[in-house]
């Protein structure tokens, strides 16, 4: 991580190419967040690198004024992984989709989270392929009517973050285009050390219009965000309800507080070091968890272990070519 | 006891060729090798060709669990591991079963009859035992019971009768070593650091081989058998060293990088006859090397993109079915001009295929084989130590052209080892790349120099050049993306020109043995190298006028190849394929160019080569069963 | 009031090309789309070319958010959508400043001024605006304020501004039904069942598609505005409809499978421009079809193959790079000998390339690159309506010799439509194909059928007949694992050889046009179809002796197409690629054939083709910049 | 399912190709394990078809006298898919490897497992890829050495189970090659309704000897031996020990029954139903969960609603050619 004079602006991270989202489109958002946060946690344009897959979402590089590599569907983690490891003092940040991501892209995608390589992920989940005109996506709901789903999907979706988990990822965020605490969530997860997934809940209002608005929503929304903070109980953004655990079953309810008794210290304290608790609330019925659900700083960081094999292998000497060839038997004829 | 080797009566030979073979469990590969540096050791000329079952381990005694070795050595220039053993080493029934046919009448048969119990002969499936039923009576027998003068010789070391057992390869090569004059110091030294945390081990071995060799020295040798010498080749004088096609090019490739001066990252995803690859090089990390082992082929060739892309030489190695899966992926190399090299060591095909078995299918994959007009260089190895060479010019080529390469080589070059004349690194030149520093007036990402093509390599870091790049098709001018259809051609056609001009900057056509116009010439690639020159040799011999073209340059082809080739009457294409070389020179170069073909998993034979060799130029009939004529 | 359309007096013209033009919201594909209804029930033959902005939704009024229609129709038989508009609607700057360096001199130019705002000529990068500025005078102008008088149609109907603007492309659509003489009846009636849920808005729309047509009807035409009439075409008496080419492809796929006598599974991964043969079967579950959207293109392909083992049609469609990414899987159901039918839907590449353009260069991959040697037959469609046809033999020819079949079609032929005369489905012959019911003697899964070499197909869960597939080599007399050198030589021709006879069972080589023997022959592939004919038919409507032939089969090539071909004194064959068919014709007839290549992302117009046939036979000099030579 | 004469025994379910594993490779006693189930279950060789990938484990099919597939690396879950989509009526199984299913197949293995596609899936986890000679594998633990990891592998290991419930599988279980037990989890597998995961621990004699000693060792095995039974509290198959969990915390423990006063009171139950204690459990520090982890059968199957879809479409009428041809605008030349 690389810190610069703070004269850095969002322009500074703004590129001379037209965006070409459809108007309306959640990216947009999105891309604001990410070029307003970049100069503020002092990342300079030369030494980050976006890296995306193909989508709607994978033109995002073009945007930025930073150095950019629009790869081929769903491969962005593996190429990421590559440049991160040969060039670790770089910051890179992985750009995917719902369907980059999570569908052509699914294994490279678990494997970057486990091996733990330091970089930041970012999910545009929009619950649809957008690029390609509509057909549902690994985390469109069941019943979804589109142009390959005629009478409506019958693939049940995937939750990101518990995919995220299972991977056995360290950081784990969430949130969405519209929201103010977007650069938050941005600026943690370039902080942390390790592979950092944070997947953003988007709007396309083409082909998608209006899936998250039970959450996204100026009215109804703050009903069922629940904006998680470490050590603090877990209460929707309406101050009204909050989650309790039944320790015996080990299911979750959401309660209103107040109502039958139930007081803040009923509630989940969240912890960030937790994964079964992230586990847990990262698919709540009537809420949604946003904030950063898991993060785990301790676990090693895989290109600081390549780093030290190679530096290991240094210190041993070695790099003449002629000894090389000359190791092990050889004769001479004369 | 008898007086030392050196000042017995040796009958002299020109040339040898021996396989060992034995259950996978009997260290068949571990003998041929340690025979191999005695052998190179004695100053012949050499050349191997290990044999793996497919399985890891086969159940013991199986036919299909036997491992072989086979050497070929002589006082003079060879090739080849041989067309047929003259030697055949059968350490228990499924070896001799197995081998045997290959085995020339009258040729010498080592037999451990230990091994020829009735639950042996049951697994390799003999209803008689072939050293009673006569059956073995074309051959010069030597039967001796190994295992049991195995076990007598290690008594006094204490090691358990398994342990023990596993002694009777090291006493086969004693024996081996007094019947072909071979010394033991190289084994001896190698088995003590080997087993240095084990001397009692070692020194096992070491009795093991000892008895092994003195069993030659007094035992009465049956009618027949002799003792053999073969006088030093005339070699060229250097320091020299047996590698095989993998460690080659493991170290060609560091070798380039260096010339370069770049660091080497190689991802990929372990396939066989290519993991060994991987290994070499996972060993390397002091020169500037990083390995990453990916979760599947398309992650290996997308991460070395990725380290290219941040100013690395990436490189991915994998077999044929592996490159199948990176094909998108080289599109976008290609597309976005960023240096990749791409290592096919191709194996039997299609789909899964023979896996442990050597092929040269992947050619039209290779030069054809994608998604779009996607061109790249193509080069291939002919030779275990020429995938050093070819290590180097690929990495030279991608660089300089900003363009992948694929570099052809296969299971035969990758697993058989030959005695390599070492290079002084010195004398090679570099090619080092120059990336930006800083900010460039006019700087756009598709800017080119103008001989080469080669696309400006800017690694992120660099201030002031920031830039994308994708798969996309870009503008000329501008590097943005571009739906302008001019622009498409144009860049299309620049693509193809790229790539083409690289025939500039490589040889010319040239023949490796015969003159131009003459009846007939030989183009062969790859493995096949040693086998057709021998048998253009033979050919030549008797008075003919043939000649040999050996292609290390598939895409683009050489400059002067088309006059070269139409100045002869004929142009014969052996391959270990279904025909694939020969219907590329028919497109480009409009010649009659005509297949020879054996896809059987195995290299040609000299002999075969040169039966056809003479049947085309009326000479002889056709040959063998499993090689077919393509025209 | 004006009297009714038909008894106007009509300006006769033999064919009108007529290029819509506007914002991607503006409805340009609908507008076009009803226009070519209302002119197929005319009777005239036609062809289209829609084209889309690669961006979903672009801004509005840039450049790049342009989408077009363009229709071609005649009273004569037609094949190209035309190689110039003569008629250019422009609904705004950005679809003028696109499309007028198409228009012909003199052309008809429909512009709507009420777009030409201040803000919207920026977006379009006109410094001045070209309705003042003179630079309109080539052309005839009809300037007309559609926006005002499309919301003064509707304003009784209460829409709202936005809704109400939206309805401009009808009134459009009625103008220029009124200017070429076409019924606006088709129109009204799909308005209403399309809004059936809102008959407010659907009279509306007919509102404004009135209000054109009487504007049309009524205001003074400028000077040199005519309105116009196209007689009838002399089509062949039948019934037809218009069809693009994946929605025939589907119906082609699914009569295929009821000719078989098997259900359809086809396994996709969306991808531009394949995506809509997805869309198209998805709608077809009452045809015993299942479709399944995989979460990548391997994932498509495998669960395809696992669908035919298991008895189905495994199909799977995609574009180029998806092609590549299935390359492996294609080489098990190669080796395992599974009926496959893989749908290749070309755009322009390499990599991500120019996903929304034509192109015709996957031919390489799709004969030859694969890894080992991995033989499949290619095919080709010609035109959208061809698709329907060549469905039905793909799926034939994968059930009858067991082997994958690649169809390769591309973006131009997807989205175009064509009047298609309908065939009866009652006149093709079925194929049924036969399991086995129950157990049978002497059987193991490598058998197969002398003729056609197809191995036998036997579906899980008939009793006795249990065996094990896979992608090692299997012994040509047991179909178990087979590692033995000569059984993989004979596998390996077998596979040649069973794709070879597919040429006995297919029409041999025929000219399309022009008779055998002459000057010079066309020789084309998939969806040059109608340009290269009716180049061909101008070039010999001037007296020469050129001819066309197209091919539907390219690998294999049929039987006589050598013979046909070095009957002529040359060999022109126009790729929209950079080079492929002219290569794979040299490798395998060693003809000289010489590329003539667009790689422009779009389709060849006649003049090119014309020109430069001429330009060969030594009549005129070299056309076009974006188009080249190979040879 | 199908049922049949009880007459069939494990001979008719092996083939007559000689099994060439290695000596002592625990995939003999998986081998043998299935071929005892398949009769007891009433299974039929006719109707059950085994597919697999690329890998020693992968060879599994040659060895029944069932249908079979030998695919392509990494591939049989997506082969398994299309097959059982299309023939609801056939048992099939996917067999796979640590390598197979969870490196290069990895994407299958979560998407065949979120669709809940009713087949079993037996992933052969030896910790290594055996057929390649020994390179460390996705399970590999941190700093094995392999010969392409010569100082060690920096790979952070996934845990299968946790990839699978991250996934959204309905079935999770876990075994070990020569355990007594095997046949049960194949059964119940069998039984359940949906996509069934079971990892089964395997010794690689060759390259990977003992690394599940601690658990599979007749001696000190039971110690780390986690049998789990649904209502039943969790304790080690010695029965000295067992798990607990702290409800503030949700960490668990392993604890010494008698100890401090720990009776089995404290200790958690098991709840095949909750995912979250499946979770919980499925990677503890010093013992294995091995049985039924999660079992989730209310959830909807694939392939029914594809038929459900297909029936739906059938009663609406169709399937004439010519009327396909003519539906939408036509008109007569005459
Ligand atoms: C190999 C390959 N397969 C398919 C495609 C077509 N394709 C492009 S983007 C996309 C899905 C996009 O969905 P998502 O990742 O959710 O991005 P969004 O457009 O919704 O932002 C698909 C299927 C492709 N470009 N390459
Ligand atoms: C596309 C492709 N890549 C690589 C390989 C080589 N390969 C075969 S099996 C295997 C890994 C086997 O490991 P695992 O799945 O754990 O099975 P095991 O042998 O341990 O049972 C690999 C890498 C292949 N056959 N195909
Ligand atoms: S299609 Fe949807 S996701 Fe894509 S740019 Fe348009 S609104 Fe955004
Ligand atoms: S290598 Fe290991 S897993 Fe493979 S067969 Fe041998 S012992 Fe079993
Ligand atoms: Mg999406
Ligand atoms: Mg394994």
């Amino acid at each position: 991580m690389t810190k610069n004079p703070p004269t850095l602006s969002k322009k500074d991270f703004s590129s001379d190419q037209e965006v070409r989202w459809c108007p309306g489109c959640g990216d947009y958002a999105i891309l604001a967040a990410m070029q307003r946060t970049l100069p503020e946690v002092g990342a300079k344009p030369e030494t980050t690198v976006f890296v995306s897959g193909i989508g709607c979402s994978s033109r995002f590089p073009y945007y930025m004024s930073t150095y950019g590599f629009h790869t081929i569907h769903g491969r962005a983690p593996a190429v990421a992984t590559g440049l991160k490891i040969s060039r670790p003092e770089l910051d890179v940040w992985v750009i995917t989709g719902d369907g980059d991501g999570l569908s052509i892209g699914g294994n490279h995608l678990l494997h970057v989270l486990r091996r733990n390589v330091n970089l930041q992920i970012i999910l545009f989940n929009n619950q649809i392929y957008g690029l390609t005109k509509g057909q549902y996506s690994p985390t469109s709901a069941v019943g979804k009517v589109t142009p390959s789903s005629p009478v409506g999907s019958i693939d049940q979706p995937i939750c990101p973050a518990r995919v995220a988990l299972g991977a056995n990822a360290r950081f784990v965020a969430r949130g969405y285009d519209v929201s103010k605490q977007l650069p938050d969530l941005f600026k943690a997860a370039y902080e942390f050390r390790g592979s950092a997934f944070v997947e953003v809940l988007q709007n396309c209002p083409v082909f998608n219009d209006g899936v998250f608005d039970l959450i996204t929503d100026r009215k109804q929304g703050p009903q069922h965000q629940l904006w998680l903070e470490d050590g603090r109980p877990m209460i929707t953004a309406d101050g009204k309800k909050g989650v309790r655990l039944d320790p015996k079953t080990l299911q979750v309810e959401v309660v209103t507080l107040g109502e039958g008794g139930v007081t803040e210290d009923d509630l989940l304290v969240h912890d960030e070091t937790n994964a079964t608790l992230a586990w847990l609330i990262s698919d709540l019925p009537e809420v949604k968890a946003l904030g950063v659900l898991y993060r785990d700083p301790s676990a090693p960081v895989y290109d600081d272990a390549v780093r030290a094999q190679s530096e290991m292998a240094r210190q041993k000497g070695g790099g003449d070519i002629d000894a090389l060839l000359r190791s092990g038997h050889v004769w001479d004829v004369t | 006891m008898q007086t030392p080797t050196q000042e017995v009566e040796r009958e002299l030979r020109q040339s040898v060729v021996i396989r060992f073979a034995g259950d996978s469990g009997d260290g068949m590969q571990l003998t041929g090798t340690q025979f191999t540096t005695a052998t190179a050791l004695m100053g012949n000329d050499l050349a191997t060709f290990p044999d793996f079952p497919a399985e890891i381990r086969a159940p013991a005694g199986t036919t299909y669990g036997v491992s072989g070795f086979q050497i070929h050595f002589a006082d003079h220039d060879i090739l080849t591991p041989g067309d047929e053993p003259e030697v055949l080493v059968a350490m228990n029934p499924a070896a001799l079963k197995v081998n045997l046919p290959a085995l020339v009448r009258g040729g010498l048969l080592i037999i451990n009859t230990g091994a020829f119990t009735r639950q042996n002969l049951d697994k390799a499936g003999y209803t008689t035992n072939p050293l009673e039923d006569g059956s073995l009576a074309p051959y010069r027998v030597l039967a001796i019971d190994i295992t049991a003068l195995t076990l007598a010789s290690v008594q006094d070391f204490n090691l358990g009768a398994k342990a023990a057992g596993r002694c009777k390869n090291l006493w086969t090569l004693g024996l081996m070593f007094w019947l072909f004059g071979r010394s033991r110091e190289s084994t001896v030294e190698w088995l003590r650091r080997k087993f240095a945390k084990d001397p009692n081990l070692a020194e096992a071995n070491v009795a093991a081989l000892n008895a092994g060799h003195v069993y030659g020295e007094t035992a009465e040798l049956p009618q027949g058998v002799g003792i053999y010498q073969v006088a030093k080749a005339e070699l060229a004088p250097g320091t020299y060293r047996n590698v095989n096609g993998n460690d080659a090019l493991a170290w060609g490739l560091v070798a380039g990088a260096q010339l370069a001066g770049l660091p080497l990252f190689y991802g990929s995803y372990p396939i066989t006859p290519a993991s060994t690859l991987l290994h070499a090089l996972a060993k390397l990390k002091s020169f500037d090397v990083v390995t990453f082992q990916a979760e599947d082929e398309i992650a290996a060739v997308a991460a070395a993109i990725g380290a290219s892309f941040g100013g690395s030489l990436g490189v991915t190695g994998t077999s044929g079915p592996g490159v199948a899966l990176k094909t998108e992926a080289i599109g976008l190399a290609i597309a976005t001009e960023l240096p990749l090299v791409i290592c096919d060591v191709q194996r039997g095909g299609p789909s899964t295929g023979l896996p442990t078995k050597t092929e040269q299918s992947d050619l039209f994959q290779a030069v054809w084989g994608r998604n779009g007009d996607a061109p790249l260089v193509v080069l291939a190895a002919a030779t275990p130590g020429d995938c050093f060479y070819m290590g180097i010019e690929a990495v030279r080529l991608a660089t300089k052209y900003m363009t992948p390469v694929m570099l052809l080589s296969d299971g035969f070059i990758a697993n058989s080892a030959e005695p390599w004349k070492l290079p002084r690194f010195s004398d090679f030149e570099p090619f080092p790349v120059h990336h930006h520093t800083g900010p460039v007036e006019g700087f756009h990402p598709s800017l080119r120099d103008p001989k080469t093509y080669g696309r400006v390599w800017v690694k992120p870091g660099t201030p002031g050049l920031m830039h994308r790049i994708g798969g996309i098709e870009k503008g000329q001018d501008s590097g943005n993306i571009s739906y302008d259809p001019d622009n498409h051609h144009a860049m299309t056609k620049l693509r193809a020109e790229k790539v083409a001009r690289v025939a500039d900057d490589v040889p010319e056509a040239t023949l490796d043995s015969g003159e131009p116009g003459g009846e007939l010439v030989v183009v062969g690639w790859g493995s096949t190298y040693g086998a057709i020159r021998q048998a253009v040799a033979q050919v030549r011999a008797k008075g003919r006028n043939v000649a040999h073209l050996h292609l290390r340059n598939l895409w683009p082809l050489p400059r002067g190849l088309a006059a070269l080739l139409r100045g002869f009457d004929q142009i014969m294409v052996p391959e270990m394929n279904n025909g694939q070389l020969d219907r590329l020179l028919r497109a480009e170069l409009l010649v009659d160019a005509r297949g020879f073909n054996k896809i059987a998993g195995q290299p040609f034979r000299i002999a075969e080569l040169a039966a056809e060799i003479e049947r085309r130029l009326g000479v002889a009939p056709s040959p063998h069963a499993n090689v077919d004529v393509r025209a």
